[in-house]
């Protein structure tokens, strides 16, 4: 049960940074970064008293002894739910990019935000809690707990910092996912159901529900009930449009978490449990979620391009790149799936950094509008540049980490869907498109005098160069992350054929 | 020959309660009803319970009924409202409760008159009451009197005329 | 009466003579502190007794059975009860008038909670009912210079009465046929109506028993402000006094609740699908009604009034879907409970905050207006605030979650998929006005009203309250093995 | 006098006219003072259901019942009339709907 001193940590944290905040105004920002170093320290120590091996050694899926770590304690034996956490090399993949980006964030919201600072720390800190409560819960309910947790932090960083519109974006936000929640709750409850009467008793555990042997309709509404929820989440089409809303509206530092962690969990659920739960229901459903998957990637393209709003931009950007996860799970094989994986991580940075931009942008312009932006490279040469780079990296540029996954990916679906692939490949072309105006209509153009706002700090230049070198690695040297997620990914394809 | 008897007492009570309910004159009204409860009171002595006819009488028709006297004397309401309670006898007020009613009457009557109607030739006395009051339902009668404090408390309140004070600061 | 009868009978007697003592006193001495503190031991007291006998199953004459399950229920309710009376000083001691007779009335209501809780016969049944009832058309109309306080009180006098009489002549059709008032004796008449009935139309007959039943079950859905029987709800809440409100939503809808749980498991009500049909009808315009007619409330008390119709309909789910789980229903009862419980200590620091409010601002309602700014201003109250709203929403680590596990749990169990869907719509719905008060709270405050302090007993009440929702809610298993286990 | 000549049918549909008048009476009046008397009349109703059943079934229980329902009856006419003198005083009328002004 070590991995539950990880979420202790941030959890005392946040509470921390919001007592801190009446001793000393800035002091609650810098107890966050301190808790979130010593989760990092945490999870490092963690880490290293694992042997060597097991890292590359492929678990076997069932048998949780195989993984990294792992722990179970009752917790309300009358329904089987137990306290069960667990860590393999996927999740502890998106652990640590959350820990990164949780680090980022608290730097985004460094000077923008004035008002209440400790509580809003102590929303940061409660939202990362339950992302990475997301990630490491194997217990269904668990799952479900941490998934409905983080919503109630992440709503009051968006109703009470956002900007104009805050309290309606909040609130799609929350309800989208709330309602969403309940039907993947209803489908949680119902395999269990299931599961109780094949085995006899309750149990809520991942484990256990692995082997259910439901007739093949049961499956298709249960799964269903689990792909809705996560697709809500991720976002895919035609669930996406709480997303353009809660980004635009979110402070920068609710931005960087939404798009850089909380969507991923999304993309988790359906990796960890949608399709191993119901591999026959997937099988039959891979065409249509696949289609949704294409859908989202061409669509959010065309919408990116239509935006005039930076954020809003980002946001749509979003919705076709997660669309590529989609593509990615459902294809199912190791290439596709290590792609999708990657994805993940590359897009979790590259989008960071872009709200991060379009945050600073609209605290030192009062605007997001990008008819009002241009020439801003003249005064601010320094985020010209870094907007430049990850607006390349994330339209797909090769040697950074987005055009490895994105290649992963198309190549993985060529295999299975060849024409779907070459649509979706349209995608890409879009986004070079959408991205070229970004940067032509913000940074370009002639210069406007009156605008001469000051460049980025040191502190924000610090955490823009981690996330910048992060992105290179992952184009020029995939395997690092390749083959921390690989054993999984041989384990889940090889056991779970589609 | 009770059977007859019946049927007068009801019709009696019926036509009572009818006049009763449509009275616009809240005194006249209150006659009428202690006529049904009086009417009520003689078949429970017809059914066998004696010691219920009596309390019907004493407590019903004659306690209750004489606190709404009290009341409506010390509102002295005259003809006041009349107006207004004259308008609740246009048809668009009460057809469509009348509706309701009689639909649920119909549902009553019809499952009522199915019933096997066996014959019990015991006469239930006060004695046999009273044993019963003081043993199973003896809780009961406690409970009772809980309530009857609680209704006490609250009439008190209720009815209590403002202070002189807050009258004051109402009309000011 | 033996020993054992007195034993079981303990929490009534304690609070009767706690009823007697306070008579006295205000007859002889005014003194609201006094009053307070009088009641105040007389709920501990009952409280200690109740304690006492968590482990006792008892019939005392046929009128109460005393067992844990009811015990558990009182528990609550004297708990609530208690945490009423704090509630109620602080609204008080700045009122002019006299204010003594408030407590005894609460004593006394709280008396008929727990005897309507108790009760296996038709008579304790009703006495119960309305001891509490007759006890709080006192206590709404308390205020009575207040015009609104008058209206609530009138309103709830003559719909409580009419469902009361409905209730009874229900229970006199039974009580033709089976010839019984006893609720267990209610099953063996109403299982087979050919038993008693005669020969002649045994469709009308069925009818009868039916009838009957629908008359009962509209009487008690006025209780529980079950659409379509819920118009008096809103304006009542509105009405009275704010720590009445608390009671009204919580231990009063509790008690009857409680009790109908009983009549409905021992009588065994749901053998009869027209019955369960009709349950059916009422938990889905519950559902709708109560959430959508909440959307637009702007006075937090009708909010409130309209989110109870709505869990009440969602509590109706577990009673439904128990009938086609086990042959007597009794699965319905440990969700059920815990859903109450849960509802009862969430809907109470909601309340109780209200009262906090209206006694701080000497105004009866509190708008959304006035909670503007509660996160900066007294973070702790807030915090409370949210916690309860979001138990109310269902999201986890509240006691509101596991209730709606329950829900779910009964609802798949027996297959209803209608109910649950609709359950999801609901809760949907509700989430947007749950989350619309909590973002009220993080607004800036537009007037400057006075900073709201309420005095140490309130605020250590709503905290416990906030710590016994979380509890509940993270660590239900205790709860969740004695609900088990004694049923 | 042979007191059960009396079918249990034809009593209790008496009772089920006086209930369902009293509804009525609920139902239309306005006043007041009505629409408490109405109440009277529909507890009365169950009242006389269950003398009819006791005598049917030879038992005292059903008039126990009578006996609650009269002190039912009287502490909420009590209560009932308190309120209607507060009323009066107050609104100057007894017309509820006139007294409704909470609304939404």
């Amino acid at each position: 049960m070590e991995l539950l001193n990880l979420l202790i940590i941030l959890f005392i944290g946040g509470a921390a940074a919001w007592v801190g905040e009446h001793f000393s105004k800035g002091l609650s920002r810098w107890i966050s970064l301190l808790f979130i170093a010593v989760a990092a320290v945490s999870l490092l120590e963690m880490l290293s008293n694992i042997p060597a091996p097991t890292f590359l050694k492929d678990p076997i899926t069932k048998d949780p002894t195989t993984w990294l770590i792992h722990g179970r304690a009752d917790w309300i034996p009358r329904f089987g739910i137990s306290f069960e956490l667990a860590l393999d090399g996927l999740s502890l993949l998106l652990v640590v990019l959350t820990l990164f980006l949780g680090a980022v964030s608290v730097i985004a919201s460094w000077d923008e935000i004035d008002k209440h600072q400790g509580f809003f720390q102590a929303n940061i800190m409660w939202t990362l809690t339950g992302v990475i409560g997301v990630f490491i819960a194997l217990d269904l309910i668990l799952f479900f707990l941490f998934w409905e947790v983080m919503l109630v932090p992440m709503y009051l960083l968006i109703a009470i910092w956002g900007h104009e519109d805050k309290a309606k974006a909040a609130m799609k936000f929350f309800i989208f996912t709330q309602v969403s929640g309940l039907l993947m709750l209803l489908a949680m409850i119902t395999l269990a159901i299931f599961v109780k009467d094949a085995n006899g008793y309750w149990s809520f555990s991942y484990f256990d529900l692995l082997d259910n042997n439901l007739t093949s309709s049961l499956a298709t509404f249960i799964m269903l009930g689990f792909f809705i929820g996560f697709t809500v989440k991720l976002p895919g089409f035609p669930f996406h449009t709480w997303l353009p809303d809660a980004h635009t509206q979110a402070p920068t530092a609710g931005s960087v978490i939404l798009a850089g962690i909380l969507l991923k969990t999304g993309a988790y659920g359906l990796i960890r449990f949608t399709v191993p739960l119901f591999p026959e229901a997937s099988i039959a459903f891979a065409p249509i979620a696949i289609l949704l998957g294409a859908s989202g990637v061409v669509y959010g393209a065309i919408l990116a391009f239509g935006q005039t709003d930076f954020k809003r931009l980002v946001a749509y950007s979003s919705v076709s790149h997660m669309g590529f996860v989609l593509l990615g799970v459902f294809a199912w094989n190791a290439l596709a799936i290590q792609g999708a994986v990657m994805q993940l991580v590359a897009h979790g940075l590259s989008t960071a950094a872009l709200f991060m931009i379009a945050g600073a942008l609209q605290h030192r312009l009062h605007t997001r509008d990008l008819q009002k932006m241009g020439g801003l490279w003249q005064s601010m040469p320094r985020m010209g540049a870094l907007a430049m780079f990850f607006i390349a990296a994330s339209l797909g540029l090769p040697g950074m980490g987005n055009f490895i996954a994105e290649f992963l990916v198309l190549a993985g679906l060529f295999q299975v869907y060849p024409w779907l692939a070459v649509v979706s490949s349209a995608g890409l072309i879009t986004g070079a498109i959408y991205s070229l105006k970004l940067i032509q209509e913000s940074f370009q153009g002639a210069p406007d005098d009156t605008l001469t706002p000051p460049d980025f700090s040191a502190l924000a230049m610090s955490a823009m160069i981690a996330m910048l070198i992060g992105l290179i690695v992952l184009g020029i040297f995939p395997q690092l992350v390749l083959d921390i997620s690989q054993p999984v990914i041989n384990a889940l394809t090889s056991e779970i054929t589609l | 020959m009770t059977l007859a008897l019946f049927y007068i007492a009801g019709a009696i009570a019926l036509a009572a309660t009818g006049i009763a309910l449509t009275r616009v004159n809240a005194i006249h009204a209150l006659i009428y009803l202690v006529v049904s409860l009086l009417a009520v009171a003689f078949i429970f002595f017809l059914l066998g319970a004696p010691f219920a006819a009596v309390l019907e009488i004493v407590i019903y028709a004659g306690a209750i009924m004489v606190l709404f006297v009290f009341v409506i004397m010390m509102l002295n309401l005259g003809n006041r409202g009349t107006v207004v309670e004259q308008e609740m006898m246009n048809p668009s007020v009460w057809i469509i409760p009348s509706l309701l009613c009689l639909i649920l009457l119909i549902e009553l009557s019809l499952s009522i008159a199915s019933l096997k109607s066996e014959t019990n030739p015991i006469v239930v006395s006060a004695k046999e009451i009273g044993i019963s009051l003081f043993g199973p339902y003896v809780l009961a009668v406690e409970i009772a009197s809980m309530l009857l404090l609680a209704g006490l408390v609250a009439a008190n309140h209720i009815g209590r005329r403002l202070s002189k004070m807050d009258q004051e600061k109402d009309e000011g | 009466m033996t020993g054992t009868d007195f034993l079981a009978l303990s929490p009534i007697i304690a609070l009767a003579v706690g009823a007697s003592v306070l008579l006295l006193q205000i007859a002889f001495l005014r003194n609201l502190k006094l009053t307070t503190g009088i009641t105040v031991v007389t709920f501990l007291a009952c409280l200690f007794f109740l304690f006492y006998i968590t482990k006792l199953n008892h019939q005392t004459t046929p009128l109460l059975l005393v067992d844990p399950l009811s015990t558990f229920f009182s528990i609550v309710f004297v708990l609530c009860a208690c945490i009423t009376t704090f509630i109620s000083y602080e609204y008080l001691k700045n009122r002019p008038g006299r204010n003594d007779e408030f407590f005894l009335l609460v004593v006394l209501a709280t008396m008929g909670s727990i005897v309507l809780t108790y009760a296996t016969h038709l008579a304790s049944f009703i006495l119960g009912l309305e001891l509490m009832g007759i006890a709080l058309y006192g206590l709404i109309a308390y205020p009575h210079q207040d015009d609104m306080s008058l209206e609530a009180a009138i309103k709830y006098l003559v719909l409580s009465g009419a469902s009361s009489a409905a209730l009874l002549f229900g229970f006199a059709l039974l009580y033709a046929i089976t010839g019984s008032l006893f609720f267990p004796d209610l099953l063996s008449g109403l299982a087979s109506p050919e038993v008693a009935v005669g020969p002649q139309s045994p469709f009308w007959a069925r009818q009868l028993i039916l009838l009957g039943s629908a008359l009962i079950l509209a009487g008690i859905s006025f209780k529980l402000s079950l659409a379509p029987f819920h118009m008096w709800t809103p304006d009542v809440y509105e009405g009275s006094p704010a720590p009445i409100t608390g009671f009204l939503a919580t231990i009063s809808k509790g008690a009857v609740f409680a009790a109908t749980l009983r009549l409905y498991v021992i009588g065994e009500f749901h053998n009869f699908p027209t019955i369960v049909t009709g349950l059916t009808i009422l938990s889905i315009i519950s559902i709708l009604v109560g959430n959508l007619l909440a959307l637009r409330q702007e006075n937090i008390k009708r909010l409130l009034a309209y989110s109870s119709i709505a869990h009440f309909g969602y509590l109706l789910i577990a009673l439904i879907a128990a009938g086609t789980l086990t042959p007597n229903g009794i699965s319905a009862i440990e969700p059920s409970a815990y859903y109450l419980a849960g509802y009862i200590f969430t809907t109470l620091i909601a309340t109780g905050l209200i009262a906090a409010i209206s006694s701080s601002n000497n105004e009866e309602n509190a708008n959304l207006s006035d909670i503007a700014g509660l996160f900066w201003k007294n973070p702790l109250l807030a915090l409370c605030l949210s916690v309860s709203l979001l138990s109310l929403a269902g999201i986890p680590l509240t006691a509101g979650f596991i209730g709606k596990l329950y829900i779910f749990q009964m609802g798949v169990e027996a297959g209803a998929w209608l109910l649950l869907s609709i359950l999801i719509i609901g809760s949907g719905i509700g989430i947007y006005y749950y989350l619309r008060l909590i973002f009220s709270m993080t607004t800036d405050p537009s007037s400057s009203r006075s900073t709201l302090a309420p005095a140490l007993p309130v605020t250590v009440s709503l905290i416990t309250l906030t710590i016994l929702v979380l509890y509940l809610g993270i660590y239900p298993q205790p709860l969740m093995e004695y609900l088990l286990w004694n049923t | 006098m042979n007191p059960l000549i009396i079918p249990l049918s034809h009593v209790l549909m008496l009772a089920a006219l006086l209930f369902t008048a009293g509804l009525l009476g609920l139902l239309i009046r306005r006043n007041v003072i009505f629409i408490l008397m109405s109440l009277e009349v529909m507890l009365n109703a169950a009242a006389l259901a269950f003398v009819g059943a006791s005598a049917h079934w030879g038992q005292t229980d059903g008039q126990i019942i009578l006996l609650l329902i009269l002190t039912i009856a009287a502490a909420e006419v009590a209560v009932g009339l308190g309120l209607v003198l507060q009323i009066q005083r107050r609104f100057k009328t007894l017309d509820l709907d006139v007294v409704s002004r909470m609304r939404g």
